[in-house]
């Protein structure tokens, strides 16, 4: 199979993520983190998660008797940029995996490369749902969650906080990522009774959102919804702000802004603005169970900073990887495949997951968040506001939302 | 009927009427002058004629056609070639390149896609190139980059690019104008020759009144864009009227 | 009629932008010749003498809170801006909270003297070199302005507010007999619209009525000939480039509050400046500052829902399509002086 | 031979020679030194270099020979991947129809775009192109999408049609013959790859090279230059410069869509931001950078950014620690602090910085910098000839003494 | 001749005639290109020098070495005007020591009218003759004021380029080429011109192709050929003397 480390002494892993371009700082964040679990594989350090991984096929001595290596690439946020990347870590590097991609249209061209060259790819920060839906392959898999959950896991809390009768005008990032959000988003809220006035295209990073947020304002919408990531959030929030949208009623009531993704640097980027406003998000380091805390520990020691949610996921994403294949026994992306199909774990951060077969899909608990309204300190930005149980936000493998794409065959490469 | 025919052209810039209705004709096989004070509108006329300005009103017509409208590679194909007062040269090439590029013009017309054949092999473009730049006792600057020759040594060789095209018409603005005597001698010979051996007409505009002597056949005296008088040269020098708004005593 | 009330005043703001950035490149690119595509390096750097100052305000001592923890279960530090010590607290505060404003006089010297160093130490030799020569220097300088910003300040935005009185929107709509809240306008982005004004006048009045911005005409078109008439234009270069660089940063310093500042933002006004400069017309700054305000007023129109049902997709390239029938119908732009880089 | 004189003859074998054996002279170092990382011979990135080779030698037949500044080049490129990739959609994998199609869809485009562009010259010439460019990258982005596939980028799905392809191959192939095979030679540690898909970029890359070395030696690139020094000129010598500039622009046109078809041949995916500023943007630094208006600038340009773009970002901390592990701790610290910057997410700034020198230190490029180490060579090897053209009135200058 | 001069002014307070202009021994070149070679002579006072010789002989580089225009870059030798040292100064510190170079192309400023043409010359000290004393020696650029300079008809612009020199206090006129172009009338003006700048004191070096013209007018005679001096002496020497007129003028 492609990259067979065979009787090397090393396995190298590949991590390729944004280190230049809008996504910079998440991409950084999740270097920290891989570099940090791959120490742990190797049995330096203090161990993070592993401690509490319900799997204890890793036991710090590396991967099958090797110890792991790595490589970095910069995917600059472009799909191009990505596949040139990520061939040059399989082709030269000869990577057995590859880890990374924020942003679903470069995750989402990675893994159609990783399935033809026959290695696995985990799939980082995508929240599309085509990533495990209409573009899904077999040999990539996805830990992070997705746009249809956090519109079940928002739309409730929503409803509650706002009402059931709201008038929401959604401005979208304009690729697969924006249009699969606003669908989940506008079908779940919708569900409870909201109605959508207008959906609106942005192009990617334009910066000035202002012309795209004057016509919300005698719209007759009482709630915006930003489905815009990264510097784009921070930018269409912060103008939205200054154009007076919080302070304003419409049919009676405050206007709300929600943001269905959050992310903590994004926060940070946003400042004020988000005071107050609900999104979604995968993990957050406040939370409390074991896992958590020793991946905090662990990284903040090492990095003086919490960890993002990107952290988490590139981190148990790694973790998740050497265990499939120190369970399968093979480097074999086939047997990796096998491995990690249907597996249920704990102890990663995120209470029980499933790797859901049909799909590639994880399904575990999501969380709704709030931009707190008196932080205390630079890290202190967001709250957690609700745990919404797994159950809550899983749906059938062929939900018309996710429909249209075919796993195929696992190829195990040359 | 001459082979130009230039009948009642104006040409107004803003409110500067620099041509006012002017009618020149110039016969076939002669070397017609046009001399008159600076500010004359001699260049503008030059430039009506060659597609350079588009007069606004009047008919200009060479060889029973009419250039008016006409792009200036039409004009220059139809037979018509100038030399500029200030040196309009291909100042990023080689002499000898210069001296191919109206050569080649004159084989393939206005565009010919020749991307695949070499310019080593175009023998009889070198050739003839080659020829010019003898006649012209330039030879042995042929691989100078054209830019850094000496002003004279520029007009010289523009001179040589547009006869080597064998116009039938040939206009010359200035073309003494900055070269040494001797070259000037040299010119005036080569044109004379020139006009001998082909089938050529030439009309010049000069200051150096002994170039204008040497070889004019007729010569129109211009002054605030109008004609003043044309006439032989012997009648023109004589001319009082000339000799107070042009010539000067020292003539 | 609110609704293009509002869009006309959004597009004043873009227009503002674009005029800003558009002009102080004219002056360097229109002007001098020289094709600067660090030209947004230098509005990004004025952006970042912003989140500079106002870092340096908020330089802190640590006071420790026992009664906080942090992430790690540790106690709480506490920072405290030196200022606040230094002033008191009220008073403090209100430095900090004006630091944007404030930032214009801190960045009028750091643009002027990054100004002085890049003519006199790059852009000097690059007079007489080839505009692709030119493009390939100050494109690898933009690349390490903005690599050496980001190693400082990371990639993600940097929140810089405006000051907490500015903040907040001007109701238009009853200014002019609207309902209330029909048009309602961030009070900072007509705070930026009136600087660029002022700024522009000031530009505007110094090269037009005194003999200095002919000079530089005079040397861009010919330096051999007005060095023989004893000027020396080295030095005017040198100034005008200044200029050019403090107009840019004074852009990119108010602007910071309208957008967080990145390192990455002056690339993404870099291309459209260009076309700004050259839809204007090359060597003319009125038709910079016009080209501005025209763009970005139509952009803020493509980008009206009615429009954009009619023709979609028409907010995406309002810009570059207009440009397009400018530059055909009118071959230097809008009041383009003939011969500048026309080869 | 093949109808050029010695010195291009020479060029053109230095040239064969130099890709065919691309595979050995890119990875000169060990498979497991530290070095290792320093290795380019690995397919994709040989394949980048040809491909981008063959765009930058097209652009510079437009730029290096008419002056025109096209800032819109990508869009060519763009819209010959976006052709390939629906020639494998419709058709089948085979690479020959669609870098026909590639080619021939890049043409028209071209012959459009430049029509227009060329009615003005110089920097308005260049926004021209950059606006119909940005035009193209802003629609396909968006409205497009239908035929572009957005930000995700055109892919071949399993339910295309794809007419032809029987039971041919699921990958790239020129009948038959896979794009992505390739064959492995390990010699002691080293190993070198030979790879299929580069070798088919290669012979059109040398092609291409072959051409635009005609182009430069033919009456017709003759007037190009004449273009570029004096269009008056031109135009009172009977010449219309409009076909010449529109032919150059078509020619260069071709070449973008060729290399854009080649991408596509190499990977079938077709993004949108191959179109984007940026992209037009690095294929004129290429051009200059290794030198415009030279025959093998551009080729080195054009390898010189790519090899930095994926061979530093690729560097990082824990490669550096590898590489200073011989010395002792706080020094080994001290140097990873002091690369750092330089390197992986900060190889921009090394690529700036590499701009920036160039320029300054080689005005003609990266040309210029191989002809004065060509020189200094032959200096050592023998005294310089005297000056050129007339002996008497231009010796050679004599030292500086004064001043 | 070799000799250098000695510039301390105890010196020149010894000789009888004092040069005010002195060139020793000045050598430039074009990137590789050696063009002044080694040129030494030496000006007085309101004196008139003819600088001669063929084209492409290095007048004009001779002329830019001295205005320390840069190109030709000068390697060697001393430049003294009046006591101060040219050959350490740029061109513009030249030009405010008093040199005024009026050059072969006029070089008229585009996109400036004739006024704003007139006054660049008028910004930087020593500042001459003021605009309407210009326009009376040339009523006719007082009536084109507004018109962009570049417009002018090429006689014209000779007289703008000669006006641009006089709005300056120059102590000494370096004239390139001023008759060329300009009808025989305008150059008997210009030649009176020249001769009342004279009579005021103006020193002035004219380079000329009408060598007996410019020989007939100066007091002294320069001939270089090749870049070096091949004759020095007076004006009338050169006009009697036909060998050297045949062998270095051709006339
Ligand atoms: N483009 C223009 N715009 C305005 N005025 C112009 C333009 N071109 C020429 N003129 C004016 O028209 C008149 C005629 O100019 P023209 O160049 O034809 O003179 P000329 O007879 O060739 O003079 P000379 O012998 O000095 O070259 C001049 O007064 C000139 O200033
Ligand atoms: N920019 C340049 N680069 C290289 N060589 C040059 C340059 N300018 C002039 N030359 C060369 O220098 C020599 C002297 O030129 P210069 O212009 O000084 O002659 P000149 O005596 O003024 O001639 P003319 O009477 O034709 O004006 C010529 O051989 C010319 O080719
Ligand atoms: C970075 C991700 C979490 C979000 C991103 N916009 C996406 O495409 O999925
Ligand atoms: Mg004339
Ligand atoms: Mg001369």
């Amino acid at each position: 199979f492609t990259n067979d480390p065979g009787s090397a002494s090393t396995v190298k892993f590949g991590f390729n993520v944004p280190q230049t371009g809008p996504y910079a700082d998440e991409g950084m964040d999740e270097l920290r983190a891989q570099e940090l679990a791959v120490e742990h594989i190797n049995g330096m350090g203090d161990g993070g998660m592993l401690n509490t991984f319900s799997s204890k096929a890793l036991d710090g001595t590396g991967l099958l008797g090797k110890k792991v290596e790595f490589v970095t690439g910069d995917t600059q946020t472009k799909s191009d940029a990505a596949r040139a990347s990520a061939k040059s870590m399989i082709e030269k590097d000869g990577v057995i995996m590859i880890n990374g991609g924020s942003s679903s249209g470069v995750a989402i061209a990675v893994q159609g490369l990783c399935q033809d060259a026959g290695i696995i790819f985990m799939a980082g920060l995508t929240h599309s749902n085509d990533t495990t839906g209409k573009d899904k392959k077999r040999n990539g898999f996805r830990h992070f969650f997705n746009a249809y959950m956090s519109g079940a896991a928002l739309a409730p809390v929503l409803a509650k906080q706002y009402g059931k009768d709201r008038r929401a005008y959604h401005l979208t990032a304009d690729y697969t990522w924006g249009w699969t959000q606003e669908e989940s988003i506008a079908a779940a809220t919708e569900a409870l009774g909201w109605e959508t006035v207008q959906k609106e295209r942005t192009p990617f990073g334009v910066g000035d959102y202002s012309s795209y947020i004057t016509p919300v304002l005698n719209s007759g919408a009482d709630v915006l919804i930003l489905n815009h990531y990264g510097r784009d959030m921070i930018n269409s929030i912060n103008q939205a702000v200054q154009f007076g949208l919080r302070d304003k009623m419409v049919n009676g009531k405050q206007f709300e802004i929600v943001v269905p993704l959050y992310s903590e640097l994004m926060a940070e980027g946003a400042g004020e603005a988000i005071k107050g406003v609900y999104g979604s998000m995968n993990w957050n380091w406040q939370l409390t169970d074991e896992g958590t805390k020793a991946f905090v520990k662990s990284f903040g020691e090492k990095y003086g900073r919490p960890p993002s949610n990107s952290a988490q996921t590139c981190y148990v994403q790694t973790v998740l990887y050497a265990d499939a294949v120190a369970r399968a026994g093979s480097f074999n992306p086939c047997a990796v495949v096998e491995a990690l199909e249907g597996f249920e774990f704990d102890g990663l951060g995120n209470g029980p997951t499933l790797y859901r077969a049909d799909d590639h899909q994880c399904f575990k608990d999501v969380l709704v968040m709030k931009g707190k309204e008196n932080p205390t300190n630079q890290f202190d930005i967001l709250e957690i506001v609700d745990i919404t149980p797994r159950a809550q936000v899983e749906y059938a493998p062929d939900h018309p939302m996710f429909a249209g794409g075919d796993l195929g065959e696992c190829n195990p490469g040359a | 009927m001459g082979i130009l025919e230039v009948k009642n052209v104006s040409k107004n810039f803003g409110g500067l009427k620099a041509l006012s209705d002017v009618n020149l004709s110039v016969r076939e096989n002669t070397v017609h002058a046009i001399i008159g004070p600076n500010g004359a509108g001699k260049s503008t006329l030059l430039n009506c004629l060659v597609g350079k300005l588009i007069p606004d009103t009047g008919s200009v017509m060479f060889d029973g056609q009419s250039v008016l409208g006409r792009h200036p590679y039409e004009i220059n194909q139809m037979g018509i070639s100038r030399v500029f007062q200030t040196p309009e040269i291909f100042g990023d090439l080689t002499v000898l390149e210069n001296m191919m590029i109206p050569i080649l013009a004159k084989r393939d017309g206005t565009f010919e896609l020749n991307a695949l054949t070499s310019i080593g092999s175009q023998k009889d473009v070198i050739e003839r190139a080659e020829h010019m730049l003898e006649e012209m006792s330039m030879a042995d600057k042929r691989h100078f980059h054209s830019g850094s020759l000496s002003r004279g040594d520029k007009r010289r060789l523009e001179i040589a690019m547009c006869l080597s095209q064998e116009p039938r018409l040939l206009l010359l603005d200035e073309p003494t104008a900055g070269m040494a005597r001797a070259d000037t001698n040299n010119t005036i010979d080569l044109l004379k020759q020139i006009k001998e051996e082909r089938d050529i007409t030439i009309a010049i505009i000069e200051h150096d009144m002994h170039v204008v002597f040497s070889l004019a056949e007729r010569i129109t005296v211009l002054a605030q864009g109008t004609p003043l008088v044309e006439d032989t040269p012997e009648n023109i020098k004589g001319h009082p009227k000339v000799r107070e708004a042009y010539l000067g005593e020292s003539a | 009629m609110d609704a293009i009330l509002l869009q006309i005043l959004n597009g004043l703001d873009k227009g503002s932008a674009y005029a800003m950035i558009a002009l102080g490149l004219t002056l360097i690119f229109g002007t001098l010749g020289v094709v600067n595509f660090a030209h947004g390096a230098l509005f990004m750097i004025g952006a970042f003498c912003a989140v500079t100052l106002n870092r340096i305000l908020n330089l802190s001592y640590t006071v420790v809170d026992e009664t906080q923890k942090d992430f790690l279960g540790n106690p709480l530090k506490v920072d405290v801006p030196y200022v606040k010590g230094i002033f008191g607290d009220a008073f403090g505060n209100a430095i900090i909270d004006w630091s944007v404003p404030l930032a214009i006089l801190f960045s009028i010297p750091i643009m002027l003297a990054v100004g002085y160093a890049m003519e006199r130490g790059l852009i000097k030799h690059f007079y007489k070199r080839p505009h692709a020569d030119q493009i390939l220097v100050t494109f690898g300088l933009a690349i390490v302005m903005q690599e050496i910003v980001k190693y400082f300040f990371g990639a993600n935005p940097i929140p810089t507010p405006a000051p907490d009185a500015l903040k907040g929107s001007i109701d238009f709509g009853v200014l002019v007999g609207l309902d209330v809240n029909a048009v309602v306008y961030p009070a900072w982005r007509f705070v930026y619209f009136c600087f660029a004004a002022l700024v522009i006048g000031g530009v505007f009045a110094f090269l037009q009525f005194t003999t200095f911005g002919m000079v530089v005409r005079a040397g861009m078109a010919d330096r051999e000939t007005v060095g023989l008439l004893g000027i020396n234009i080295d030095r005017r270069f040198t100034i005008m480039f200044g200029i050019a660089a403090a107009v840019a940063g004074l852009a990119g310093v108010m602007y910071a509050p309208i957008n967080s500042p990145n390192y990455h933002m002056g690339m993404d006004f870099l291309v459209l400046s260009f076309v700004v400069v050259v839809v204007g017309g090359m060597g003319s700054l009125p038709g910079a500052v016009a080209a501005g305000f025209l763009l970005g007023i139509l952009e803020s129109f493509a980008s009206m829902n009615e429009v954009k049902a009619l023709l979609p997709g028409i907010d995406q390239i309002i810009i570059y399509l207009v440009a397009i029938i400018i530059l055909l119908t009118r071959p230097r732009g809008l009041m383009g002086r003939k011969g500048v880089m026309e080869d | 031979m093949f109808g050029l004189d010695k010195k291009d003859t020479t060029l053109l074998i230095v040239v064969t020679a130099l890709v065919v054996l691309a595979p050995f002279i890119l990875n000169p170092f060990p498979a497991d030194s530290a070095l290792a990382q320093f290795n380019a011979g690995y397919p994709d990135l040989m394949q980048r270099f040809v491909i981008f080779g063959i765009f930058a030698i097209g652009f510079n037949l437009l730029f290096g020979l008419t002056g025109y500044l096209s800032f819109g080049h990508a869009a060519f490129l763009g819209v010959g991947s976006y052709a390939a990739v629906w020639m494998f959609k419709l058709l089948s994998y085979n690479v020959v129809p669609a870098i026909v199609l590639a080619v021939i869809v890049a043409g028209l485009f071209s012959v459009l775009i430049g029509y227009v562009s060329l009615r003005r010259s110089g920097i308005y010439f260049s926004i021209l192109t950059l606006a119909f460019a940005q035009m193209s990258y802003n629609l396909a982005y968006s409205v497009l999408t239908p035929i572009t596939n957005g930000e995700t980028g055109l892919q071949v799905y399993s339910n295309d049609p794809q007419i032809l392809k029987g039971d041919g191959p699921d990958v790239t192939h020129l009948f038959g013959l896979e794009m992505g095979s390739a064959y492995t030679l390990d010699i002691g540690p080293w190993s070198f790859v030979f790879s299929a898909g580069y070798y088919f970029c290669a012979i059109f890359m040398l092609v291409a090279f072959y051409l635009a070395i005609r182009i430069f030696r033919s009456p017709f690139g003759l007037m190009l230059r004449a273009v570029k020094s004096n269009q008056q000129r031109m135009a009172y010598t009977g010449l219309n410069t409009r076909p010449y500039t529109l032919a150059a622009f078509v020619i260069s046109g071709m070449y973008a869509g060729l290399a854009g078809g080649l991408m596509a041949a190499m990977d079938p995916l077709a993004g949108a931001e191959r179109m984007q500023w940026t992209a037009s943007g690095e294929v004129v630094l290429m051009t200059i950078l290794g030198g415009a208006g030279t025959l093998i600038g551009p080729v080195l340009g054009a390898g010189f950014i790519k090899y930095f773009e994926n061979i530093f970002s690729k560097i990082n901390d824990s490669v550096l620690h590898q590489w200073f592990s011989f010395m002792p701790d706080g020094m080994e610290d001290f140097m990873v602090f002091i690369v750092h910057p330089f390197i992986g997410k900060g190889w921009h700034l090394t690529l700036g910085i590499l701009f920036m020198l160039v320029v300054i230190f080689l005005p003609g490029g990266l040309v210029e910098g191989g002809q004065r180490i060509a020189a200094w060579l032959r200096g050592r090897g023998k005294k310089p000839a005297g000056g050129s053209g007339d002996p008497e009135h231009h010796p050679k200058p004599a030292p500086h003494v004064a001043e | 001749m070799n000799v250098k001069p000695d510039f301390s002014k105890n010196a020149n307070m010894a000789e009888t005639a004092p040069a005010y202009l002195s060139v020793w021994d000045m050598h430039a070149y074009y990137g590789e290109s050696y063009i002044v070679q080694g040129v030494n002579f030496n000006v007085h006072e309101g004196e008139i020098l003819a600088l001669l010789g063929r084209n492409g002989a290095g007048k004009t580089s001779t002329l830019r070495s001295i205005a320390r225009i840069g190109s030709p870059l000068v390697t060697h030798g001393e430049i003294w005007l009046d006591h101060q040292p040219l050959h350490r100064m740029t061109s513009y510190e030249a030009a405010q020591a008093g040199l005024g170079l009026v050059p072969e192309d006029r070089r008229i400023i585009p996109g400036l009218t004739v006024e704003e043409n007139i006054q660049l010359a008028q910004i930087a000290p020593p500042i001459g003759w003021e605009l309407d004393r210009i326009y009376e020696l040339f009523p006719r650029l007082g009536e084109r004021r507004k018109q962009e300079g570049v417009t002018l008809s090429g006689g014209e612009q000779q007289m703008l380029a000669i006006a641009r020199a006089l709005a300056r206090d120059i102590k000494v006129l370096l004239l390139d080429e001023p008759y060329e172009g300009l009808a025989p009338v305008i150059v008997d003006e210009i030649e009176k011109t020249l001769i009342h700048i004279k009579e005021q004191g103006m020193t002035t070096i004219i380079v000329e192709q009408n060598a007996v013209r410019a020989l007939e007018l100066a007091d002294r005679a320069v001939i270089l050929d090749t870049g070096s001096v091949a004759f020095d002496g007076s004006a009338a020497e050169v006009l009697g003397n036909a060998e050297l007129r045949a062998e270095y003028l051709a006339i």
